[in-house]
């Protein structure tokens, strides 16, 4: 029989405000553990608002207010007494335009684990290895630890911002069409990423590329203005939607 | 007319103009050298002033300068910085940062000499440091701290957000993603800032008249509470209240010369220091 | 612990922050107490007077109105000269000049924002004023229009750096669509980039004005300083802060005319302190787009 | 301040402050006396006489160096604080009206030039020149020379609106050099250090009485009618290196400096 | 029998140069009238810098130099005595991100034959209206015509930004991934579009998507490191390609 999956984030009634404007209305949803979640729809329905409330990276953006709860494993994350530090280490973030320091690569891994108070330099060699294995670029770049990130292809920027996400062992990463900037054969090689990683972590990934989200996903979130239309698993999403408005958007009817 | 030709007449036009400004400035510049390099020497570098300016040299006044100049860097910069820092890194909408920019408003638009007035009635006689070093570089610092704070704010907002998102989403907190990911990359721009501002406080007259200039002091100050001789006021008085025009003309140039140069020594280390980091950063 | 230490960080930014308020409100307070015992005697209407005659042995007057006028010609004047210079000199090292010319261009523009303005008002009274007086066929080269010229000496570095940034920072993209569209450069400057960049302009020229206001030493040596009611460009005028620099060191302490001086300083840092709030505003609205 | 601090230490401190037309005078006696005692040390400050008065007032400054006399305001302020300021005249200055070289003029009456300053006259037709508009120049108002011209020349009435208030007297002198139409007044030692930059005016003290070029014998012995004394004050008599400083300005070494600096002694 | 299209454009030998790096080389190739022609390639081959040869777009950019020639109906375009601002008026191009003026529509779209010295007010507005029909944009925007052009959705901007390069009335559009940065509707809008106007107009489009490119296209060009692989009729490249780098890129083996 299906195993049924581990419930990792459950969201509740959640609705988003950046000032006056909602940005996200009455969202509930449950978000399996160890599995690729992907988010769809047009642009501007509330994708990386959405995305961003589970690192609570919105707080950051001034005059932003939510109402609703949002658990992970059992525990608001925006509780008055949860450590949004800590919430972040657990919840990894990979952004749409790859950011990596302008520093060595060595020191882009090392920087999480550095802040957290790990000192040990055979350690942290460890894990800077450990890291950009896990994100499939240890071959490329073994032998230039100690260059500078920015002289990376596009490409191999995206994986270390991966590797460095995966340095700091989150059980959450969140990924920001982490391949919209890159040219397809460096897509290929995030989605096979996304393949592997899908099986230590939970990953939710926003996408606009519907081919993307069918091959990488097991399950799919169809957004439009703000709210969740459909829910389910990406197979089901893509091949037979529930909702007209689901239909319409994946046979490119709208945008 | 064709249009190419008339874009060649308005561009002509236009460097005409630009090339005017910079004539002029050439020109004051030039003046000031051909008439001030003749008294430059050794001895008026490093000498007390005999007969009221007239003759020797302004040590003191350079000293002096220094002094003043230094004091408010070391009360403005810190100060300058962290207001800085805490308007673009952590300030919300508030009404207490509402407040604070509209005070650096206020402050930015303080004519000197009110600077001037303000320093004699708190620092002068108020606390009562009298006309002293300390007086004169505080004042000269709060006339200076706009214009840090808003530099180095500009170089705080100019280091891409995506660094500071990718730390905090790592865990980092505040503090941590500040110290290590966005002052390092604005530090050349907050100190270039900073800098020009500098620069501003050693040419100023109108706040140090009042707080802390004297024209003749033949000795070194010994403490923060001494008074001291400074390049500006002395080029004032010499412009302004010696008799003996034709001999204090000379060296007039010559301290003005000296003014000019430390103050474009400031400016340029500047703007050398900007442009070598704004090749060496890349986003 | 990093809560803690960021918690102490953070108070002492905070404390930072706040000083300039703390600042500025000393500066009204200082400037405030030895003002306000004027209101009472001789009355704060006299501020209104029509003359400044601040030392008299028949009745001292100390009308603020020919020191605003004053100041206010001289600023007109001033900007009306600096906006040309100022804006198509950054027009001209944005957008027209060769790369060398602009290494060489800007830096240079900037040294002179640094020419301290005792030696700017040096120029002025030995070179300038004689030049302005033969030009004109004037009698006396000590004029409003001797010292907007030199203030605008002063500002049009501010201006031309501040618009420079304002042109700069139009997107390259406006320049290439213009240009596709087969715009010559001198269409693509006037009807693309000049507009877009106007409030960042208009913020320059705004900040150039409140340093022509505040400056003090250039105007006390060659505007002639006759304390009257003149639009006269040609005319000698006194502006509000020749009079705070030049009669401060004299007058009685405590005595009408020291707080009058010092209400002089008020209504200056009153006129300064509403232009750069206009130039704040301008910029403002600049950064929204 | 320096003042009653560092008494442990051997060197003593003086201060002056006040009148930015004294300056230069003295920080020449300063200069000469400390060359003479290496055990004081003396700095001088402009600013102003009403700076001076009220740091002597405030107790800090020793001498309060002035080119006019204390004011009743200051005078009730000083009795206030228990201050009593000592008035001592050091020198004199006198006062030359001057004009461009090229301006026909060679003298005129205290009355005329009065009117001329109050407005009066605006031509220099009215004094019997070229029908040519008189350009007024005069010191700032602050100045102790402003006063002290009103009260001697123009009958204490108020300056024309048309007069040109100058920072300095060598501003007043450049300008004089450069309009050929403007008057205006200066100390006797710019005067003569303006070499022919500017005609110094002959003065006659009433339209009967010859006029008398201004000089330091002329000065001196009081013929030449526009001059004022320089003051030193001081709280109470002074005392200490204070005096002594003091008593050098007054003797005949200190007086030479007077005159070198382009003053006139007191007698 | 298959009517052979006149040429528009004749590339000869032609090599560019940033400074002392070579971008392209030795291209030779001739582009159809009225058709559409895509460039593919992975990126930083080139496409953009050889599409910004035909209106000398490069002109603009510091220590650029090429050699070789290109012509239009047979004049060099790169001759000393061609009028670049005549050729641009000719050879209108259409920007990956739409970068409308900050002014109203009208004023937008109006510029064009404005700076070329068409004062007449009702030539204008037909003008306006034309142009905005051609790019399939008139319905939506009608009647506000004089807001700003910034307050328009990502997809109106860029066919805003295509209607103001048709009222300039090119022969030839260059088109530098104009759908890179919309949704799937503005996409298929722009596409439609495409369709339209190449019987009109001569258009080289720039793009990373294949699909896009074997849908809009009548001639697909393959770019690798600054060299032209492979030219001919989309479908043959699509579905037979001559080179082994053209196949491997198409069925995304590299990117
Ligand atoms: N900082 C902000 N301030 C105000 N409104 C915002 C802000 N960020 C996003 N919005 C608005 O919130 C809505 C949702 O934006 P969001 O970025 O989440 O959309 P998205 O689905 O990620 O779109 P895209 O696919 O274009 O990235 C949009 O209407 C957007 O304009
Ligand atoms: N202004 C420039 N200065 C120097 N080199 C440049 C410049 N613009 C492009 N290049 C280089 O020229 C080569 C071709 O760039 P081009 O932009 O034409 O590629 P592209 O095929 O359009 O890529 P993409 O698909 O990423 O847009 C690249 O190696 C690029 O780095
Ligand atoms: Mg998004
Ligand atoms: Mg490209």
């Amino acid at each position: 029989m299906v195993k049924v999956p581990k419930i990792k984030l459950l969201i509740e009634n959640v609705n988003f405000f950046y000032n006056d404007k909602q940005a996200l209305f009455d969202i509930n949803m449950s978000i399996p553990d160890r599995q690729v979640t992907a988010l769809i729809g047009p642009s501007g329905c509330g994708k990386s608002t959405f995305l961003r409330m589970f690192n609570r990276m919105n707080d950051i953006i001034l005059g932003t207010r939510h109402t609703g709860k949002i658990t992970m494993d059992g525990l608001d994350i925006y509780d008055s007494k949860t450590d949004v530090v800590k919430l972040r280490r657990d919840v990894g973030m990979v952004f749409q335009k790859s950011n990596p320091f302008p520093k060595s690569i060595y020191d882009n891994i090392t920087y999480g684990p550095e802040i957290h108070g790990q000192k040990n330099k055979s350690y942290l060699e460890d894990i800077v290895e450990h890291s950009l294995k896990g994100a499939a670029l240890w071959d490329e770049v073994e032998d230039r630890l100690h260059d500078n990130a920015m002289g990376l292809s596009g490409g191999q920027q995206q994986r270390l911002c991966i590797a460095r996400a995966l340095a700091v062992e989150p059980k959450v990463i969140l990924m920001d069409e982490p391949a919209s900037a890159l040219d397809p054969k460096s897509t290929a090689r995030i989605e096979e990423l996304i393949g592997e990683l899908r099986k230590k972590y939970t990953i939710i990934i926003v996408t606009h590329n519907m081919q993307q989200a069918s091959r990488v996903s097991d399950h799919t979130a169809f957004f439009y203005e703000g709210a969740l239309i459909e829910f389910g698993k990406t197979h089901q999403i893509f091949t037979n939607p529930e909702k007209q408005k689901t239909e319409d958007y994946i046979t490119g009817r709208f945008g | 007319m064709t249009a190419m030709a008339k874009e060649k007449l308005i561009f002509n036009l236009v460097r005409g103009v630009t090339y005017f400004v910079v004539i002029v400035v050439g020109y004051l510049l030039f003046d000031i050298f051909i008439k001030g390099i003749p008294t430059i020497s050794w001895s008026f570098l490093t000498e007390l002033p005999r007969r009221s300016g007239a003759e020797g040299g302004i040590y003191p006044a350079i000293v002096g300068t220094i002094y003043l100049v230094s004091g408010a860097i070391i009360f403005a910069l810190p100060l300058g910085m962290a207001s800085a820092i805490y308007l673009s890194e952590y300030a919300s909408q508030g009404r207490l940062n509402r407040t604070i920019r509209l005070a650096i408003i206020t402050l930015a638009g303080v004519p000197s000499i009110v600077f001037g007035l303000f320093g004699l009635g708190l620092f002068v006689l108020f606390f009562g440091f009298g006309a002293s070093i300390l007086a004169g570089s505080l004042t000269l610092a709060f006339m200076i701290l706009p214009t840090i704070i808003v530099s180095s704010e500009e170089a705080l907002q100019a280091v891409p957000m995506g660094l500071r998102e990718a730390s905090l989403a790592l865990g980092a907190t505040k503090w941590q993603t500040v110290y290590t990911n966005v002052l390092p990359y604005a530090l050349p721009g907050m100190f270039t800032g900073s800098i020009l501002g500098i620069g501003r406080a050693a040419g100023e007259t109108a706040p140090i008249l009042l707080t802390v200039a004297a024209f003749f002091l033949p000795r070194l100050p010994k403490s923060i509470f001494d008074q001291v001789m400074a390049l500006p006021y002395h080029l004032y008085v010499l412009a302004t209240q010696h008799p003996d025009t034709e001999k204090v003309l000379p060296m007039q140039y010559g301290t003005a010369l000296v003014l000019i140069v430390i103050v474009v020594f400031f400016n340029l280390t500047a703007i050398i220091l900007r442009n070598h980091y704004r090749k060496k950063i890349q986003w | 612990m990093n809560t803690w230490r960021d918690k102490v960080i953070y108070t002492i930014l905070v404390g930072s922050a706040s000083t300039s308020i703390f600042i500025v409100l000393l500066i009204f307070f200082f400037l405030g107490k030895e003002a306000l015992p004027f209101i009472n005697d001789p009355g704060f209407s006299g501020l209104f007077n029509l003359r400044w005659i601040p030392v008299s042995f028949n009745k001292e007057i100390f009308g603020l109105i020919p020191l605003i006028t004053g100041s206010v010609l001289v600023t007109l004047l001033a900007t009306i000269l600096m906006i040309p210079f100022g804006v198509l000199g950054a027009i001209y090292i944005a957008e027209i000049a060769t790369g060398r010319e602009r290494s060489f261009l800007k830096p240079f523009i900037e040294i002179l924002a640094g020419i301290p303005s005792v030696v700017i008002g040096f120029f002025g009274l030995v070179v300038l004023s004689p030049i302005i007086k033969d030009i004109f066929g004037l009698s006396t080269g000590l004029t409003a229009i001797t010292g907007a010229i030199l203030l605008a000496l002063m500002a049009v570095p501010t201006v031309i750096t501040v618009s420079e940034d304002a042109i700069q920072s139009v997107p390259g993209a406006y320049r290439e669509a213009s240009l596709a569209l087969g715009a010559n450069r001198l269409q693509t400057i006037f009807r693309i980039i000049v507009p877009a960049a106007l409030p960042g302009i208009i913020a320059a020229i705004m900040l150039g004005m409140g340093r022509v206001i505040g400056e003090t030493m250039a105007v006390l040596m060659v505007t002639g300083n006759a304390a009257k009611i003149t639009f006269n460009p040609f005319d000698s005028v006194r502006t509000m802060t020749a009079t705070i620099a030049a009669e401060m060191g004299e007058v009685a302490f405590g005595s009408h005319h020291y707080q009058a001086l010092f209400w002089v300083g008020i209504f200056l840092l009153i006129m300064t302190f509403f232009i750069n709030l206009i130039a704040q505003q301008v910029l403002k609205k600049y950064q929204m787009r | 301040s320096r003042t009653g601090k560092d008494q442990k230490s051997s060197v003593k401190y003086i201060t002056i402050k006040g009148s930015d037309t004294m300056v230069h005078l003295a920080s020449n006696w300063a200069e000469v006396y400390m060359d003479k005692h290496k055990d004081v040390d003396i700095s001088v400050t402009g600013g102003g006489s009403g700076t001076g008065i009220a740091a002597l007032l405030n107790g800090t400054t020793d001498i309060c160096i002035a080119s006019r006399k204390i004011k009743a305001k200051e005078e009730s302020l000083a009795t206030e604080k228990g201050i009593t300021p000592n008035e001592i005249a050091t020198s004199r200055d006198g006062i030359a009206v001057v004009v461009n070289p090229e301006n026909l003029i060679n003298e005129l009456s205290i009355e005329q030039i009065g009117k001329i300053y109050i407005g009066a006259y605006t031509s220099w037709q009215d004094v019997g020149g070229p029908d040519e508009p008189i350009v007024i120049l005069s010191r700032e108002s602050s100045s102790g020379t402003y006063v002290f011209f009103q009260k001697r020349v123009m009958s204490k009435k108020d300056y024309s609106q048309e007069a040109m208030l100058m920072p300095s007297t060598s501003a007043i002198i450049q300008s004089i050099s450069q309009d050929t139409w403007a008057i205006g007044y200066v100390g006797l030692g710019y005067g003569v250090q303006a070499g022919d930059k500017v005609k110094m005016l002959g003065v006659k003290n009433d339209v009967e009485s010859p006029a008398i070029s201004p000089s330091v014998a002329s000065v001196q012995d009081a013929s030449y009618g526009i001059a004022r004394p320089l003051y030193f004050y001081t709280n109470g008599i002074p005392d200490g290196a204070t005096k002594d400083f003091v008593n050098f300005v007054l003797s005949d070494e200190g007086q030479a400096i007077v005159l070198e600096a382009g003053y006139v002694p007191i007698n």
